[in-house]
């Protein structure tokens, strides 16, 4: 019988990351004195507990895995990991918010109150045991966004990208809950208690020792349908239709989060509850190297043509959804060895993406900081000129996006590829390489467009806030993005706990 | 004699229904409560089964799936007036300002 | 202490610091950037030249015995991990030894010099610390490519020079055609550079490790040493790894793969489209990246996997046959260029062609012999065009140069000295390069006739080129009348300039008479002592390197513990023989060029003769005035064969494979995708009912993928 | 055979208001047919031996949600059927297509039918399994893994409150 003490240590940077949501909130709406600082308080508030969390999260890396809450939460390196992942994330969406937020007259203690939440949502996620659990953290992280998305509310592309959002949002919820249920009904038997269960313990447990005998078609189709959730949440071919409006129409600040904290998120849960259904893997392989390719080439090819950056860049965080299921079906098809480097590499590529998406909105942003969104490609011409900061960081984003050495966007294709080839997948690896060559296309585009036009329209005139906590955020993720991509060995070692998923 | 089938059969066709109707309605609030229709029916498997494999299991994931109804509720019947309140109309035909 | 390996390390790490540094300038000298980095950015180089040639100085001792120094940072014993691929961990591990620091001392070297000729030339740019962060950056990708110790480390310097001449290519942004340009070099090299990724993918799975050496001795370049040692008195294709042969068919198609990505870097056909365009850049950029340092890595490739190549015969054959077609297809396009910058383009084709010959018939120290040449004396031409080019205040169409001799005699005098070093003159660099080359093809097993006989036609062609290129340039008579300036209606030509010889018609207007006097030349001066000095440096080494290298055999010495060494026939000419010939064939080219070229007009448009109120006979071409006006008609031959017939090679491979093929290959899938971006947007059409059916879709997808897998599992 | 009767009927109503919700042009009337459903769904629950659940249906979906509902679309002004008229395109005809084959996709994979009944257990004996007794006792056992959902729930209703003021207030 484990101790509610040990229970909550578990979870202990969700609950830091909650327990900042209170203050937060409490903090802005019942102290005067701090809602007349809320500029500053807010986010320096939200910095210190996710940093707090991270912390706490740091210090039990080492700790050994167990499950909580009767196997309802599990606190395992790969949770450990993914948490870390997440909380860089925020960390770095909150640096980019503050400014952004000014400028467009949205600054709410609410913002933060939302982050927050949406951020313990999102750790549950990575901490998911249990399918009912992980529906309730799924929504947690869901709602926030929907409302983060429609943030901005005297715009109509705001609020029209949260109720599209929302609809589908809540449309693919429904999938998924019903996808549990069977789950749930199928997965009779596979229990040691003799009893149908929606631990993901349990289920792995039993279909180690049954395979696919110990369950039935029902099991199968509920797979299917939660698999719809998911495919919704990461944004996977055909489920990508709402990533481009979404994306275009959010304020950027909430589009950089909610790229880069709902794919971790995602692909987390995707990886764990896969890890478990590695014994019958052949079930579901075939399928998602398909959603996989069709990912790949459906995100590059649509965003050939766009001239909008923020859509261009949704529809390449639809690319890059597709590179990384393809790690995850190599993790699904490699043994040995390369099971564990495919789930490293995996998750490498996630930070990669991380870093990247963070960059590239990061730098939207930072272009928006005269009080005018930068959106369209025609926005970016002849950066070099008007804002070297701005171009050079774009152009090491491009080129990490592009996967163009050094970057890390590049060695995280390799590593991809790599494992790809490893596990035997030889034409999903192609296919990796094919789609990646498109997508210089678009990539190069953009830097063409910043390095070798004109600038056709003399914005420099205009007053430009400073934004120092923008200006460190790009300045992380780039140095990041290179340094890691000049030597990723180093975060391989870092993430190399991520390999021990607690499945049994 | 009534089996677990029968509702599981039941809940499909419920669930089909909700699914078609997101589809083809044009009202967003409309839609949603298709999207409702589904998750109802979502119910009414879970307690089935339940009951089927003698669980109290079953109406336990119901009542998190009523919460999390309730909060999407809230939440989208909010993002509906407001997007009434800035453009006059939730017409999701003119709800269309972003596409390809 | 310094050991060689800390040494080595301080090559790249000096033109990367002068790369941050220059990068930061402008923030951190504000007004004074653009003197400090122009002291900064070539300083670093030479100072990088002079650690090369530090480690070159320690190491020679060395060099001769078969041990190659893999030296490591930080000078430590053991190598750092770098990225860890499963099965084998890659080390960020540098390869120094003979090949690489030839290699490290071209691009220190002659890129230094261009360095210091770019300050000069780059004066007036305001943009200039940005040319220069390209430029180190440039230098630390190409350094990274020649000294890193595996085959990851030398696609990341691949890959990172294709950006930086991608970055340069189109630094001068505001013609378009630069732009484009550089986004047709960019995606043609992506091409090759698939190529290279397959082969090293293939590489990893036939020998396990992507190391060139290492501890164990089971390096690729170990494994395939070992088999060719092995080879040499039992059979061919003796590699083996771990006691398992490497069949010669897997060893071709590494070997072929490999090569495909050498033909996007250095231009090869079919992949050579991007290079004369590439030369919209800036002249330096021409000089360094495009002459004599990026464009030859794909032989330093091919080099570094002679162990390999020498057991794969056909790749080998390959390598040579396609070496040839280029070095005389592009030998045939120079022969009619106009502009002076798309002459030298032609002819570095041509020339990286003649590397890749002497590569495919077995003698890489030919071809890395002539790299260094080619290196030095092409960046000499490069640089003295563009002084050309800046002293004609960015004219580059030859036809409106000529007689500019005495304006610019030092330039003219360098310039001569590079074109007798290109064109074979006895006694220079290139001669003696070219002649290794052509001796050792000659007597190669196969075709040795043939292959000599096509070489010498090349080195004839070659010489002709570039005598007319001189005489056009610099011709005693002018084509125009001095000290005006020029017409209002030409100060367009720098636009029609961009777009290279697609104009042709429209630049032959311009060529009548009637503009004759429409130039003005009061402007045309000397080049300032820094873009001098290099050229003077280049110009030396142009005439002394060739004949030192040879007569004291330093050279094949140098690099004779690093290739392999071909077993060749006896040649049926003795090397003096060879001599001869070469020089007398070098000698007639440039003096057909010299009878076409001196007279001030030659008519190239093909109307010869005003066809007014002549008898009939006085019509007829054999007349002995008109025969003797229109110089034997050499020009009709010159037009009939030269021009039609090279003119037809230009259009056939130019045109058919450039605009057919390649371009066509590019644009067409360019279009493909394009229009199934098209036609995929028009799904997304904002309504969400649509996103949800799009939903539903994959939902069956997902439901009937799952089913159909589960049944099939069941069974 | 009062199930079986009880339970043909409630079914059949149950399909019916549901398919009436959505070919139904007036948003009023969607809501009150899917009342019926709930409500039907509500009866079902009792055949179940659900009857917290139930009146926690009847409570919260077919009271609070649904009149929320009636009250969003009143206040907006949506009630006349002609405000959102359908126009003609294939998209009602290909989403009934997908929708059948889903259906029939569910259906004939025989996996709502073939199920494994746990040996022992008899479905069909009335068991008091979902009392508000039995459920609270379940729902806060510490041996059970509903405890940490349940607070987890807590949040999102928090998240939902919070998210719905921000949305719905009316300064910004």
């Amino acid at each position: 019988m484990v101790g509610m003490s040990d229970n909550l240590a578990a979870i202990l940077p969700a609950i830091i990351v909650m327990v900042t949501g209170f203050i937060v909130l409490l903090g802005d709406s019942c102290l005067p004195a701090w809602r007349n600082n809320g500029k500053a308080f807010n986010p320096a508030v939200t910095f210190v507990g996710i940093a707090v969390a991270l912390f706490f999260d740091m210090t039990r890396m080492g700790a050994k895995s167990a499950t909580a809450f009767s196997g309802a939460v599990v606190d395992d390196p790969f949770s450990r990991i993914s948490i870390l992942l997440l909380g860089v994330a925020a960390i770095l969406a909150v640096l980019l918010s503050t400014t952004y937020l000014e400028n467009k007259k949205l600054h709410h203690g609410e913002y933060y109150v939302l982050i927050l939440f949406s951020l313990f949502g999102a750790m549950l996620m990575a901490g998911s045991n249990d399918l009912i659990t992980l529906f309730v953290s799924i929504e947690t992280l869901s709602v926030a966004l929907y409302v983060l998305a429609g943030f901005a509310r005297t715009e109509e592309r705001s609020e029209e990208a949260a109720l599209k959002y929302f609809l589908l949002g809540a449309f693919a919820a429904g999938f998924l809950l019903y996808g549990i249920a069977l789950v749930y009904g199928g997965s009779y038997g596979l229990s040691h208690t003799g009893q149908a269960t929606t631990n993901l313990t349990e289920i792995g447990a039993g279909l180690a020792g049954s395979g696919l005998g110990g369950v039935t078609v029902m099991f199968g189709i509920g797979l299917a349908l939660m698999f719809v959730g998911f495919a919704f949440k990461a944004a996977l071919v055909p489920f990508h239709m709402w990533t481009p409006d979404v994306y275009q129409g959010s304020p950027t600040s909430v589009t950089a989060y909610m790229a880069a904290l709902t794919k971790i998120a995602i692909f987390t849960v995707i990886l764990r509850i896969l890890s478990v259904l590695t014994p019958i893997s052949s079930v579901w392989l075939m399928t998602a190297q398909l959603l996989a390719i069709l990912t790949m080439f459906g995100g590059n090819i649509l965003a050939v043509t766009q001239d909008n950056v923020k859509r261009m860049l949704a529809y390449s965080s639809i690319a890059h959804a597709g590179y990384i299921m393809a790690g995850v079906v190599a993790v699904g098809a490699a043994e040995g060895k390369f099971h564990d480097l495919a789930i490293s590499s995996t998750m490498f590529y996630l930070f990669a993406y991380t870093l990247m998406t963070i960059g590239s909105f990061g730098v939207l942003i930072w272009l928006s900081r005269r009080g005018r969104d930068c959106q369209t490609l025609g926005d970016l011409k002849g950066l070099v000129k008007r804002d070297p900061i701005g171009a050079y960081t774009m152009l090491v984003f491009m080129l990490s996006l592009g996967g163009i050495p050094p970057t890390m966007g590049f060695m995280g294709k390799l590593m991809i590829f790599n494992v790809l080839l490893s596990a035997g997948l030889t034409p999903l690896a192609l296919c990796l390489g094919f789609a990646s060559i498109i997508s210089v296309y678009y990539y190069l585009r953009v830097v063409w467009m910043m390095c070798f036009m004109e600038p056709d329209r003399e914005t420099i005139t205009e007053h430009a806030t400073e934004s120092g906590g923008t200006l460190f955020a790009i300045g992380v993720t780039v140095v990041l993005s290179l340094f890691f991509g000049l030597a990723p060995y180093l975060a391989q070692t870092l993430l190399a706990p991520a390999t021990s998923i607690l499945v049994r | 004699m009534i089996t677990t089938s029968h509702f599981l059969v039941l809940s499909a066709i419920l669930f089909t229904t909700g699914v078609v109707g997101v589809l083809v309605k044009r009202n967003p609030i409309v839609i949603f409560m298709c999207v409702e229709l589904m998750l109802n029916a979502a119910n009414l498997s879970f307690i089935a089964l339940g009951r089927h494999f003698g669980q109290v299991n079953g109406q336990m994931y119901v009542i998190f799936a009523l919460a999390v109804a309730a909060a999407e509720v809230s939440v989208g019947l909010g993002i509906i007036v407001a997007i009434f309140r800035a453009k006059e109309t939730i017409n999701v035909d003119e709800i269309n300002l972003m596409k390809s | 202490m310094l050991s060689t390996s800390n040494l080595a390390m301080w090559i790249i790490l000096l033109p990367f610091l002068g790369f941050l540094h220059n990068a930061f300038a402008g923030l951190i000298w504000k007004k004074n950037a653009k003197k400090v980095v122009s002291y900064v950015a070539p300083g670093v180089v030479l100072l990088a030249f002079g650690v090369a040639l530090m480690v070159v100085m320690t190491e020679l001792p060395n060099a001769h015995d078969h041990r190659l120094i893999g030296a490591l940072i930080p000078g430590t014993s053991a190598a750092t991990p770098w990225i860890n691929l499963g099965g084998l961990r890659i080390n960020f591990e540098l390869l120094v030894d003979p090949l690489s620091l030839l290699m490290a001392m071209i691009v220190t070297g002659v890129g230094g010099l261009i360095h210091v000729y770019a300050t000069g030339y780059m004066a007036e740019d305001p943009e200039q610390p940005r040319f220069f962060t390209y430029f180190n950056l440039f230098i630390t990708m190409m350094l990274i490519l020649v000294l890193g110790g595996n085959f990851l480390l030398m696609f990341v310097g691949w890959e990172g020079v294709g950006t930086c001449s991608y970055l340069l290519i189109s630094f001068w942004y505001k013609q378009s055609e630069n732009a484009k340009a550089g986004n047709k070099a960019f995606i043609v090299n992506r091409v090759g550079d698939l190529g290279f990724a397959l082969g090293m993918m293939l590489i990893w799975s036939v020998f396990g490790t992507l190391s060139y050496f290492n501890d164990k001795g089971t390096g690729v370049l170990q494994l395939a040493g070992a088999g060719h040692a092995e080879g040499a008195h039992t059979a061919l294709h003796a590699i083996s790894v771990m006691g398992t042969p490497v069949s010669v068919a897997v060893l071709t198609t590494i070997c072929v793969l490999l090569f495909v990505g050498a033909m996007g870097k250095s231009a090869q056909i079919p992949l050579w489209v991007w290079l004369p365009d590439a030369m919209a850049g800036p002249t330096p950029v021409s000089a360094l990246i495009h002459a004599a340092t990026m464009v030859t890595s794909g032989i330093v490739m091919v080099t570094r996997c002679s162990w390999l190549f020498s057991q794969a015969p056909q790749a080998m054959q390959l390598v040579g046959y396609i070496g040839l077609a280029t070095a005389f297809v592009g030998a045939t396009i120079g022969l009619v260029q106009n502009d002076i910058k798309r002459v030298l383009a032609f002819s570095t084709v041509s020339q990286l062609g003649y590397m890749f010959l002497a590569c495919g018939v077995g003698n890489y120290t030919a071809g890395m012999f002539h790299v260094t040449t080619h290196a030095i004396f092409k960046a000499l031409l490069f640089l003295g065009s563009g002084a050309v080019i800046h002293s004609m205040l960015g004219e580059q169409d030859m036809r409106k140069m000529g007689g500019l001799r005495k304006k610019i005699f030092k330039t003219w005098l360098v310039m001569w000295v590079g074109t007798y070093a290109i064109a074979g003159v006895p006694g220079l660099s290139g001669f003696f390069s070219k002649d290794e080359i052509l001796h050792s093809a000659l007597s190669s097993p196969g075709n040795g006739m043939f292959l000599y006989a096509v070489g010498l036609a090349i080195a004839f062609m070659t010489a002709f080129y570039m005598n007319r290129l001189m005489h056009k340039t610099f011709g005693v008579t002018a084509q125009f009348v001095d000290g005006e300036l020029p017409h209002q209606h030409h100060s367009n030509f720098d636009d029609h300039d961009a777009h290279g010889h697609d104009d042709h018609a429209h630049g032959e207007h311009h060529d009548d008479h009637a503009h004759e006097d429409g130039h003005g030349h009061s402007q045309v001066h000397e080049s300032p002592a820094s873009m001098m000095i290099p050229l003077y440096v280049l110009a030396f080494f142009s005439v002394a390197f060739g004949a030192w290298a040879k007569f004291t055999g330093a050279f094949e010495k140098f690099l004779e513990p690093v290739v392999p060494q071909m077993t060749h026939l006896e040649a049926p000419i003795t090397e003096s023989m060879g001599y001869i010939i070469s020089g007398c064939v070098a000698i007639a080219g440039l003096t057909l060029a010299y009878i076409l070229y001196r007279k001030p007009k030659v008519v190239e448009t093909g109307q010869l003769i005003p066809a007014e109120t002549k008898t009939r006979w006085e019509k007829s071409p054999l007349h002995p005035y008109t025969f003797l006006l229109n110089k034997w008609w050499w020009d009709v031959v010159y037009n009939g064969i030269f021009l039609k017939i090279g003119g037809i090679f230009a259009i056939l491979l130019w045109k058919v494979v450039d605009a057919g093929i390649i371009n066509g290959t590019i644009e067409g899938l360019g279009w493909i995708v394009g229009g199934f971006s098209r036609l995929f947007r028009k799904l997304q059409t904002g309504y969400v009912r649509n996103y949800a059916l799009a939903m539903l879709f994959g939902v069956l997808v997902i439901v009937l993928g799952v089913l159909g897998s589960w049944s099939i599992a069941a069974k | 055979m009062v199930t079986v009767i009880a339970f043909w009927v409630l079914a059949i109503l149950s399909v019916v208001a549901s398919i009436a919700m959505v070919v139904t042009k007036n948003p009023v009337r969607s809501a009150l047919a899917l009342v019926g459903t709930f409500l039907c769904v509500a009866a079902l629950y009792i055949l179940l031996s659900a009857q917290f659940i139930a009146a926690v249906q009847v409570i919260v979906y077919a009271g609070a949600i649904m009149v929320l509902f009636l009250f969003v679309i009143m206040l907006l002004n949506l009630g006349s059927p002609g405000a959102l008229r359908e126009r003609g395109s294939l998209q009602p005809v290909i989403a009934t297509g997908m929708g059948i084959c889903f259906l029939i996709a569910l259906l004939l994979s025989g996996s709502l039918i073939k199920l494994r009944l746990p040996a022992g257990a008899r479905p069909e004996v009335y068991e008091p399994l979902g009392t508000v007794r039995g459920i609270g006792i379940n729902l806060f056992d510490p041996k059970q893994p509903w405890l940490f959902p349940f607070e987890a729930t807590s949040i999102l209703l928090l998240v939902a409150v919070v998210g719905a003021i921000i949305m719905a207030k009316r300064k910004v």
